[in-house]
């Protein structure tokens, strides 16, 4: 039979099953075919702290959610349009996301009394009318695939295993995407074993013509791909373009990058990708612990290396002390925290902004420490980049602050060309640089600040660092109290001084008629309330904006790269606004510092649920404070 | 050993212009004159050793030599090392630790450096005391050992710092006296020799706050009786020569009195046999008052080392596809991707 | 061992009611239903027993146990289980912890809670890999592992934790296998009843990330060939008898076959000798594939605790002089005090 | 021969030499002596890191200042009135800090052209006119010590020893000490070694009697006792002080104490004075590491033990993933920092307040923790007995912070008795709490919001903690996002609540006329300015504002014991005055917070030098303040 055919100009997906259902994987393939279509699109994995959280309950639920459009889209979305459950517990653990009116397809094969009376559900929801609401597609998903394997020598157990495809073959059908990609992924991924690539090959078509067969489904949706910025494109994920970038900051720096780490949700992926790309000069070294993998690193700083160590929230406060070490050596060194809900063990697998006090004073003593931060998935290369730049540039180590969401999350990326790259070519120290002959290895750059890189194995420069306090320029030990004193100041200029390097901070205020207090660079707009933000808020405070300004109202965003130290222009352009607002998934951190810096009155908005902000609520706690002008502090 | 006589190096050539801050007569001061005297020996260029050390008197070591040096934090010493090593294995690299630093705050590093095998010469001074913070008792303290913060004495075994390393899969382990410079040196040299990670307990006097823990060991009337000299190949004789470690009848090595010149219980030491159960045995014989003590090289045993075999994968890596800028371009565009005209 | 009638506690009395959030089919069940079957034993009160683990999929077997419990932070139980022992005495006090958790972070606290004979039950599941984080190589993964973290074959040398734990002074150290309730049962016994800190590795399989890396000792095909049982006073016979551990001509163990019934370089197993040499070369015989794998109490010996001590000194103290107000009264105005009306 | 007896209100001296040649010793026994008289005085011991610095050498000089009055004072001195100097390197490095006409005794006896060319000397000070504007008493202190102990059977080495106390006894005489406790200590100090003992006592009579009769000295001082509250009095140091509140503390709880710390300077002498009180049922752990440290005090607070772990700044940066731990399982822990010189290992023996951020935010997540800071030597006894209650009223880890300054310095202490200390009786959990008999770990006091503290040992109050999010009440597992938003909101709660339970704050300004805006609780005064300080610093801002109000100016001061939850009265004090002034021995850390709650434009007045302010110093730059009203951001 044929189908009409529907426009929609974006859509939100979320499939749901078992961790042991391949959700993970599936949302995975649905992405890659939607972004070679050419939408814009986000996503949102979301799934359990244990490995294979028991089947059939909600704590074992998994989740993938994309959003997909015609045109740029900045969220995974807040309330999925179409949610695939593949068990009683998917679904009851997601329904409550369900706009009325949502699409619902449910494979009903887990529905027994005894599976429901275990998620504490008492009758069957898909016939006591508690679904009435939605759309929905009660299929018999895993009979169905079965049926397809039927003729096969797989197991019963195995062969269901490939349901997911069914269901991902199936959405590909509904939202007219291509099923190429899939065939070879799969061939690829299961080259060794055939039998189970084809079972996945053939379940996935099954789903599709059963998608183009079957009476249940009259429509099929289109989006069309959305215009964006001429170039190649491709899918990724934040740890990977964090780990991208670091190789190319290598690149680029002409180093050798060493990596040294230690496992931990949600960071160990980037030690997993960097160990893939030795050819590239990288070493990794998965230590025996955090502070053994930041002194492994800091050991290698000292030998001329591109120092990187990667962490979440308990693994950088193990590494206080050694970074007060780097802060007192002046060696370049790249932290990158890959925050996750604290405090103590908290909630690994889910996302917070919670570590950035942490990264800003968490040593004794006055050590600062340069601090970026990534926005989005892709933005965690250029981030990358950036962190090295500073390291490299001022001797010191840097934080580079990116989180479960955006770690794990992923969008289309403009692919950069590695020759376009910044240059970061470093030049270590070759000759002595005091009177008669000596080498003063705190004898600082006037312009940076920065002392030279003198690396073992040069002549001449041989010389001792440590964490005792030492004398300006020698750099031997120093009890002076006034040495002391200007040492302090320095490390603390020197840091300060990297705000000199900054380019203008561009205000989005789209909205017209003159510009606030003669306001600038974008923020020539009407807005009296400015929406300040770091890190991975940058997509929901982007899209609630959007809401609000289609809506009527005038709001402008800035969002920041730098926080230690804050860019030079930033307290010129929080005074033009009569308020500020400040989104954050902690109880204020970012507030907490721009308080003190410009006593400016910042209004604290927070959400500390271990998720991203959903765009409509934050849209609606903006109004209220354009609206009173006044929320109650979080 | 390459020929001295190469870059010419003198022992002064190893001294900085720092002032050396231990107390008069820390043993320290006769180690770090008998590293400056071996240093030469080596024929390394001074720009290609670095020294590394933790915190602790001993720790201060690296600011006296005149190499590339690190005074790091406390205990964090063969962490830092091993990244240094690893990154750069064109270099010569030592640690200097005390045995708080090492075995107290910095214990599980350096078991963790042992079982890697990374190129370190790792030197233990050890004084059975935690000296810069003034005298409280160290892993290495006897127990019942009265310090300030023991009034009633120390309730804790210590660590035999041999035991430990034998079994922490350590491929070199050795022993020596600050004060005997002769087998100090050829301990060092040994340890140089070695590929891989070296550790080197070195029995150091502390003479203000554990003031002759040693001094059997020193004491000319009573060193014989206790040191038993290790020498690769030889009989395990001491004392008079009387005195000897045999296998006793269910093959467990003690010490026997007035063996005779041909008894077939005396041991042949063999470093480099690679079980390491005999040098364990060995490092258990001497009581914690330091009587019976061997001394020399415990293990001596070629494994490969961590640092080649990290440059080894880098460069087998690098050969089979070569990271330039188009494999670097290839690896960011990825297999998927799509283009917008 | 106290009459079991007296509390008449059942396994099911230890079971809680939080659902258990293994893999299906991980080695974790039956270690848990072995526990829980053998707590009864004890004849301890429920709320005198307190189980406290580090991180790791293993780590979350407190939860799992009706008795005060904490799931700590990474590598770190073994200290926070020495305070609570060394203050609380009355307590039974048993830590769990994986091989990441105790070997790689934990190192160092694992080590010290040894030599320090801390009246603790240290149950470590060694699976050979990071579970929690989904499978990086760890500190007693074979050389040459390939894992996410180690594509082209992990480095380093692994730790044998047996040796490990008897280079750090350990009295009891034993071995058995999640797999054999009842092997593990009798080592868990001989485990409690050891006055100090008692070690046990359980080989235990992560079927997802390490599935059948203890296999050879499980296939009721290979088991016998390579299990050594170890029973105090037996000789170390095992296979089909005539394999057995024997002390060669120089005094090493060594495995052979086809031994006569009387052959008298058949070891009779001897846990409590007090020279660890014995068990560390016992601990020696293993291949890391884990053929030859002497399972049962390595070694077991009394030495004063640290918990004990440590309240003897409170004791001794307060015997001497009661520390009530008149005294404490006396301890602020101290010996120099001046009078102002 | 008679000499005659000036009557002087204070004095200021200090006695340097080599760190072997006992300063610290004689500067212990004249404190003793001078307050067994019954002077108010102030100490500040200064020595180098290393244990014996090289001899004759300016870094190993060491030295010990003491200041007594006949009235109360607040600082051991900023300029000494009298300086001893036992060498040439001696007097080298204290010839700066002595104003004009002060009196300086030398010993001759090392002014060799050798000891003089080693510290850059190249004529001799003592000829060339270099102390022409001080009163010079060269003495041959050395040889008169080997004189007078000439007949016994001493080593010239040994006996020389005794010049410290040769020195002392002049010192005695000059300023009209008693003698007999030093007598007595040095029997007891050298009980074991006569010898030693009765040469020590014959220099130190020597030296007194060498003051009486020599013509060099023709008057002798008399600083009169001072008016002090009535009551008895010892002399004591933070150190001991701090020490001493715990013990009493853990004997108002009625709990055990169990102290877990691995030592480090300047915080070891707790340890080392607590591990000799274990009749007060004090267990003392020399841990590992200091992660074991607090690892084991948590394990002993979870028995029941009041829990205690110290260190200073590197050992605090290591303990911080811990910490975070308590703040999740929510148990009673104090935790002392005995602040020294940063970063990393920084200026060991040397004081600063740079761990006030790293108090407050160092650990990942949101992790509150209350501050509470010692002020003096004697107060810290009192802040550890506040640390404590706070610690077991609301099941929390407390930092308490001191310093190197008041650590080692010492002050007549008011000695309490044991009976009239704060109650701090603490109630342990004995009933479930539950529906159906069922205990749960989290559920709440509704005052105080803390937990029950359920200890092993309890029949039917079995449960598990842990450092995972744990749901409201059960204190089960959860993942889920309210559960976490309104936990990590209730942890801060808590500490916030604190707050309602402190008393008044009391602002010192004697100045007469209409209080400032009508203020109140002492701040009935006519100042504009208000200096806040916090910790160490007490001192000498106190004394700073007595010179400014001697000078004829208002200034208020006000200081506080509690950073974290800052009092609820705090924000309307400082809204009372035109300027806020706050002194840090840091680069405005106080002040970082100060602003970011209150939005006070509060100025930093900072010094970094490892050693405390210099009353006059501090004085003009508030007068700056008082008059230009700003002074430039430290
Ligand atoms: C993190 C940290 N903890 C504690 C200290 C204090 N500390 C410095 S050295 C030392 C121990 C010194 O003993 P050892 O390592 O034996 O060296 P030694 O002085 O005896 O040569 C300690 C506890 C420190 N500097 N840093
Ligand atoms: C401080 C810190 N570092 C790292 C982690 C991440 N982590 C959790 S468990 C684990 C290792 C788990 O391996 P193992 O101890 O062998 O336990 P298993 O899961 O295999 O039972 C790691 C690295 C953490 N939770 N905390
Ligand atoms: S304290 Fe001991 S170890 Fe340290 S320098 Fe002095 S003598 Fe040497
Ligand atoms: S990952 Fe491995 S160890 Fe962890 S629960 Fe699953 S099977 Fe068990
Ligand atoms: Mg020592
Ligand atoms: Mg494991």
């Amino acid at each position: 039979m044929s189908k009409n055919v529907e426009q929609l100009d974006q859509v939100v997906i979320r499939i749901a099953g078992d961790s042991g259902d391949g959700m993970q994987l599936t949302g995975d393939r649905f992405t890659q075919e939607t972004a070679m279509f050419g939408n814009d699109l986000a996503t949102f994995p979301n799934f359990p702290a244990e490995i294979r959280a028991p089947q059939g309950t909600l704590a074992g639920v998994s989740s993938f959610q994309v959003h997909f459009a015609d045109h740029d889209i900045l969220t995974p979305g807040d309330r999925p349009d179409v949610l695939v459950a593949m068990n009683p517990a998917a679904l009851k653990a997601n329904l409550g996301d369900l706009p009325k009116g949502a699409t619902l397809i449910v494979d009903t094969h887990d529905f027994t009394d005894r599976a429901l009376a275990r998620i504490g559900w008492t009758s069957n929801p898909l016939e006591d009318g508690t679904l009435d609401s939605f759309h929905v597609h009660s299929l018999e998903l895993t009979k169905m695939t079965l049926d397809a394997l039927a003729d096969t020598e797989l197991s019963r157990k195995d062969a269901g295993r490939s349901k997911n495809m069914f269901a991902l073959g199936l959405l590909c059908w509904m939202y007219s995407r291509p099923t190429e990609g899939t065939v070879e992924f799969v061939q690829k991924k299961f080259a060794a074993n055939p039998a189970i690539a084809n079972a996945n090959i053939t379940a996935f078509k099954a789903g599709y013509h059963f998608g183009e067969t079957t009476e249940s489904f009259a429509v099929q949706y289109e989006v069309k791909p959305s215009v964006q910025k001429p170039g190649t494109y491709r899918n990724i994920s934040g740890n990977l373009a964090l780990a991208y970038g670091l190789i190319a900051a290598a690149k680029r720096s002409g180093l050798p990058m060493y990596l040294g780490a230690y496992p931990i949700t949600p960071a160990s992926d980037i030690l997993h990708e960097l160990s893939k790309h030795k050819r590239f000069g990288i070493r990794t070294f998965q230590a025996e612990d955090e502070i053994a993998g930041i002194g492994a690193s800091l050991g290698a700083a000292f030998g001329g290396a591109l120092a990187v160590t990667t962490s979440s929230g308990p693994g950088i406060a193990l590494k206080g002390e050694t970074i007060g070490l780097a802060v007192s050596l002046e060696l370049p060194l790249v932290i990158c925290d890959i925050q996750r809900g604290g405090p103590s063990t908290g909630l690994p697998t889910k996302t917070e902004q919670s570590d950035l006090l942490q990264a800003m004073y968490g040593r004794n003593g006055e050590a600062p420490v340069p601090i970026i931060a990534a926005q989005s998935p892709g933005d965690c290369f250029d981030a990358a980049i950036e962190a090295a730049r500073i390291a490299l540039t001022y001797r010191t180590p840097v934080f580079l602050l990116s989180d479960g969401y955006i770690a794990n999350g992923s969008e289309p990326w403009l692919v950069p060309s590695v020759e376009e790259l910044p240059d970061l070519t470093t030049q270590f120290a070759t000759e002595p640089n005091g009177p008669d002959g000596v080498f003063w290895p705190y004898l600082r750059d006037p312009q940076t600040l920065a002392r030279p890189w003198a690396v073992p194995g040069t002549p001449g420069l041989e010389h001792r660092v440590g964490g005792i306090e030492k004398a300006d320029k020698t750099g031997n030990i120093s009890y002076d109290p006034d040495n002391h004193d200007f040492m302090v100041r320095t490390r603390q200029a020197k840091v300060d001084r990297i705000a000199d390097t900054l380019p203008p901070l561009v205000v989005d205020d789209p909205s017209g008629g003159a510009p606030a207090n003669g306001g600038v660079a974008g923020g020539g707009g009407t807005a009296r309330v400015l929406v300040l933000g770091w890190g991975s808020t940058y997509g929901p405070i982007g899209a609630a904006c959007r809401q609000i300004r289609s809506a009527g109202a005038a709001i402008a965003q800035l969002h920041l790269r730098h926080i230690n130290p804050f860019p030079n222009d930033l307290g010129a352009i929080l005074a033009r606004y009569d308020k500020v607002v400040i989104p954050e998934m902690n109880l204020g951190q970012l507030a907490t510092l721009i308080r003190a810096k410009y006593l400016v009155d910042a209004v604290s908005v927070t959400q500390v649920r271990g998720l991203p902000f959903k765009a409509d609520e934050l849209a609606e706690m903006l109004q209220t404070v354009i609206q009173q002008g006044v929320i109650e502090h979080a | 050993m390459p020929d001295i006589a190469d870059l010419g190096l003198k022992a002064k050539d190893f001294k900085t212009d720092q002032e050396v801050r231990w107390c008069p007569g820390c043993g320290d001061y006769a180690i770090l004159a008998a590293v400056q005297g071996f240093m030469p020996e080596l024929n390394i260029p001074r720009e290609n050793i670095v020294f590394i050390s933790g915190i602790g008197c001993s720790s201060r070591f690296p600011y006296y030599m005149n190499t590339y040096g690190m005074h790091s934090i406390h205990g964090r010493a063969p962490a830092i090392a091993t990244g240094l090593s690893s990154s750069r294995p064109d270099l010569s690299v030592w640690v200097i630790t005390g045995d708080g630093d090492s075995l107290s705050i910095g214990g599980n590093h350096l078991i963790h450096a042992l079982r890697r095998n990374v190129n370190l010469k790792i030197l233990l001074f050890n004084n059975r005391i935690y000296g810069l913070t003034k005298g409280q008792y160290s892993p290495t303290s006897e127990i019942g050992k009265i310090t300030k913060s023991t009034p009633m004495g120390s309730l804790d075994n210590p660590f035999n710092p041999v035991s430990l390393a034998l079994g922490a899969e350590a491929t070199f382990v050795g022993r020596t006296l600050d004060s005997d410079r002769k087998h100090l040196t050829s301990v060092l040299r040994a340890a140089a020799e070695h590929k891989g990670t070296a550790l080197v307990e070195i029995y150091q006097n502390c003479n203000i706050f554990n003031d002759g823990a040693f001094e059997v060991l020193k004491d000319s009337d009573t060193r014989d009786d206790w040191i038993i000299r290790m020498e690769h190949g030889q009989p395990l004789r001491f004392g008079d020569g009387t005195r000897a470690v045999v296998r006793d009848g269910n093959g467990m090595l003690s010490i026997a009195d007035g063996v005779a010149e041909d008894d077939p219980r005396v041991v042949i030491h063999d470093a480099h046999t690679d079980d390491p159960s005999y040098a364990f045995a060995l490092s258990r014989l001497s009581s914690i008052d330091s009587r019976y003590s061997p001394m020399g090289v415990f293990r001596s045993v070629e494994h490969p080392t961590y640092d080649e075999q990290m440059a080894a994968q880098v460069e087998a890596a690098a050969a089979k596809a070569p990271g330039d800028n188009d494999a670097l371009n290839a690896l960011l565009a990825g297999a998927d991707t799509w283009t917008v005209r």
